[in-house]
């Protein structure tokens, strides 16, 4: 079976109005945008996307939301983005903020086939409303349900033909959660190498959970805080 | 004098211990590790998926794919280790961090915390904090003790949407060191020339006050 | 004439498909990965934490840390990759694997599979079967007709401890190749020069025969 | 903090009679040889095991069963251990047999702070028997708890000094699951290096999680099923 797709217009042919994605990154970091870019030039609608974050007003997932490609929205944090704060607030987009490792773990569930998972996170706050409290041991947990989603779309370091994937430190972060969490799981890599070259040992996402992988070209890698010190003496 | 927040970081790095594993919010939270005593070693968690977290590269080193969950470039040291987000907060939740720091807008007396959202008017999200504080056994508030419009922001309930009940332990303010007991806020340390009376009267709840009230020394 | 168990394998290989994600039981099943099909690639789990086994190793390159789940000595292909027992079984529970061949001590025409336990007797465990058979969508069962001793093995309902409930979708017997269907065992193909008559008397469930029965062709 | 044990002995010196123990490895496959010998030798008794196999008559676990050190054993497969079919059997010894891929998401659950998780394994099976059972569109699973163990002993190709680990190929299997899901995790390396030497991007057990670490000595390295193909022409 061939996984490999010409670019990210074709990585992404399947994708229509309405279905649901799973965008990988943590802020900037680790973001496919090869993908992004795709999405906003074919100009697809209505979608729900589950991402950490919503981008920053010009890059990221906010290409997206500029575009108004972007029904509702799962994430956990969102201060980066302006005019996601004036959608949110106008009403145009419909939002979910969820705890961090509440988001980690439903796509984690959706991965390894367990429906739903326990977590203290959102316990007496208003996160909880609506949901089913369970007591273990004397503590109060709040059961979170798998996420289900059409799409993964993923950033990788270095991927192989057969769909294994690399990352490059903290670029991981949620993209081999969401590899693993969709009923399609497209992956950008910067490199892609022949089966062999990567070590078996090593590999964060087994091919087993790719469907569609391309090497992305012109990756910006914005820096959304450019911290640095001086050269020590 | 009240400390500033540089001064109220080197106030929490007191409560570090050898072998810590630390996980430490964003703004005066982070401020903590530079103030970590010598011959105390503790390891920094980001929550993004870091543990060993270095201090801020040097300039023209900066690399995107290394940045702490405040979206800043860092670097790694000699032991350090990425994973993906569910191990992060998968060793969050098991209870392996041994002190979490963090701001807040709004402690109350039994240890409830608010810092995610002003209803109608800030919508950022709760990030990471929720799932800290719900399993985080030992959490250090980092704030000024009033907002600034001059608001007590240690209270009886909080008024804001909550990101926690019950788990706040101790709280670090530039007035006053207080810890969160079962009968509510006991004054532990005052900053240098502060007066009981003043913090009580910036608190607006009941302070426990036993005995000799120390200053703050840094 | 009745198949042999590296037939019986050759016949299940047929039902392989290019790009399939395939694990192998224990026994008969094994024996498929000698007869993939020219031009199908098929990709083969081991439930220990490999995708990708490759053939056993050449003599002398016996690996003591790269065995199979049947604790056989092996070797990984190029596009192999090694994970732990959580992700193994975690790919196996979301359905990612398309084919899971296994052997059964008993199969029942609602699709029950009895194949890790007799009271009394024997007591191995039921190791990774329980969850390959809770989570398969594509379940062939690879196992002579009836046992040493004559008895058949498949059954109206099973008498042994079940491994799971209604989730066999096939089965090869060195008789024939039987389909589950909601109406119960519908016969497919027989073996050459068996006839249909002898498939039932050893077949302690009524067959559906519908047509002609062809061959099975190898 | 230092986490450096001198040898097998010193590491598991706070281990004591009725605790609970995981224990690494699949068959004879990554397993803790060292600190085995060295339970072995110090006759801890009425120990629960949990390990995926029970090791054979003359290895592995199977030597603290010759000695009569185990009064429960949780494993799901059993199949290569005469000694232990016999205690069995004659009810020396206590035995759970559980799903291989519910033993190892209870330990991950325990690892991650999930008090239970939910598995279609065993569903109509005796394994199911007092357990409760929920659906999830339309599809049964059970609700599996977190296990509680007093002591991870966990064996890796290559550790550090701060506790992180790597592990060689399929001797991974339970190793990084369990050094995660016990009060006290005890690792035993065949490398230790220096803090630094480890990648820190394909570290797969992060040094938090463990306790205690040293270098292990003399390793067999037993294979059980000895399986060879002719050199090719």
């Amino acid at each position: 079976m061939n996984k490999l797709s010409k670019n990210a217009d074709d990585a992404i042919k399947n994708i229509t109005d309405g279905q649901t994605l799973m965008l990988g990154g943590f802020g900037l970091c680790g973001i496919p945008e090869n993908c992004i870019a795709a999405l906003v030039k074919k100009g697809i609608k209505n979608l729900t996307c589950i991402s950490n974050n919503a981008g920053v007003d010009d890059f990221g997932i906010g290409l997206m939301l500029q575009k108004k490609q972007v029904k509702k929205m799962i994430a956990s944090y969102v201060g980066e983005n302006m005019e996601f704060e004036r959608q949110l607030l106008s009403g145009e987009l419909e939002v979910e903020l969820i705890p961090q490792g509440t988001l980690a773990t439903r796509c984690m569930a959706a991965g390894y086939g367990m429906p739903a998972i326990f977590t203290p996170a959102g316990v007496g706050t208003e996160v909880a409303e609506g949901k089913e409290i369970r007591t273990f041991d004397g503590k109060e947990y709040l059961l979170e349900t798998a996420f289900e989603a059409d799409f993964a779309i993923v950033k990788a370091w270095k991927g192989d033909r057969s769909g294994n994937l690399i990352y490059k430190d903290t670029a991981r972060n949620f993209n081999p959660l969401m590899a693993m969490a969709a009923k399609t799981t497209i992956a950008e890599v910067e490199e892609l190498v022949e089966d062999g070259e990567l070590d078996p040992n090593f590999i964060h996402t087994p091919g087993i959970f790719v469907q569609h992988i391309f090497q992305g070209t012109g990756y910006e890698k914005r820096i959304e805080q450019r911290t640095v010190r001086k050269v020590a003496n | 004098m009240a400390l500033n927040k540089f001064q109220i970081a080197q106030r929490i790095a007191q409560e570090l211990q050898d072998g810590f594993y630390v996980n430490l919010g964003i703004g005066i939270p982070t401020l903590v590790a530079n103030y970590i005593p010598i011959g105390i070693n503790v390891v920094l968690q980001s929550e993004n998926g870091l543990l060993g977290m270095g201090p801020f590269p040097i300039e023209g080193e900066e690399d995107a794919d290394l940045i702490n969950a405040g979206k800043q470039t860092i670097t790694t040291l000699p032991g350090s280790s990425i994973f993906d987000s569910a191990m992060s907060f998968g060793m969050i939740r098991s209870g392996k961090i041994n002190l979490t720091v963090l701001g807040a807008m709004e402690v109350s007396e039994n240890g409830d915390i608010a810092n995610w959202k002003i209803p109608g008017k800030m919508v950022k999200g709760m990030g990471g904090a929720m799932d800290l504080v719900a399993s985080a056994k030992n959490i250090i508030v980092a704030m000024m003790h009033t907002s600034p419009s001059g608001e007590s922001k240690l209270l009886k309930s909080c008024s804001l949407p909550l990101t926690g009940k019950n788990c706040v332990k101790k709280i670090v303010t530039d007035l006053a060191v207080i810890e969160i007991t079962a009968h509510g806020f006991k004054l532990l340390e005052r900053a240098a020339g502060v007066t009981i009376q003043e913090i009580q009267e910036k608190t607006k709840a009941d302070l426990i006050i036993e005995g000799e009230i120390p200053e703050i020394s840094l």
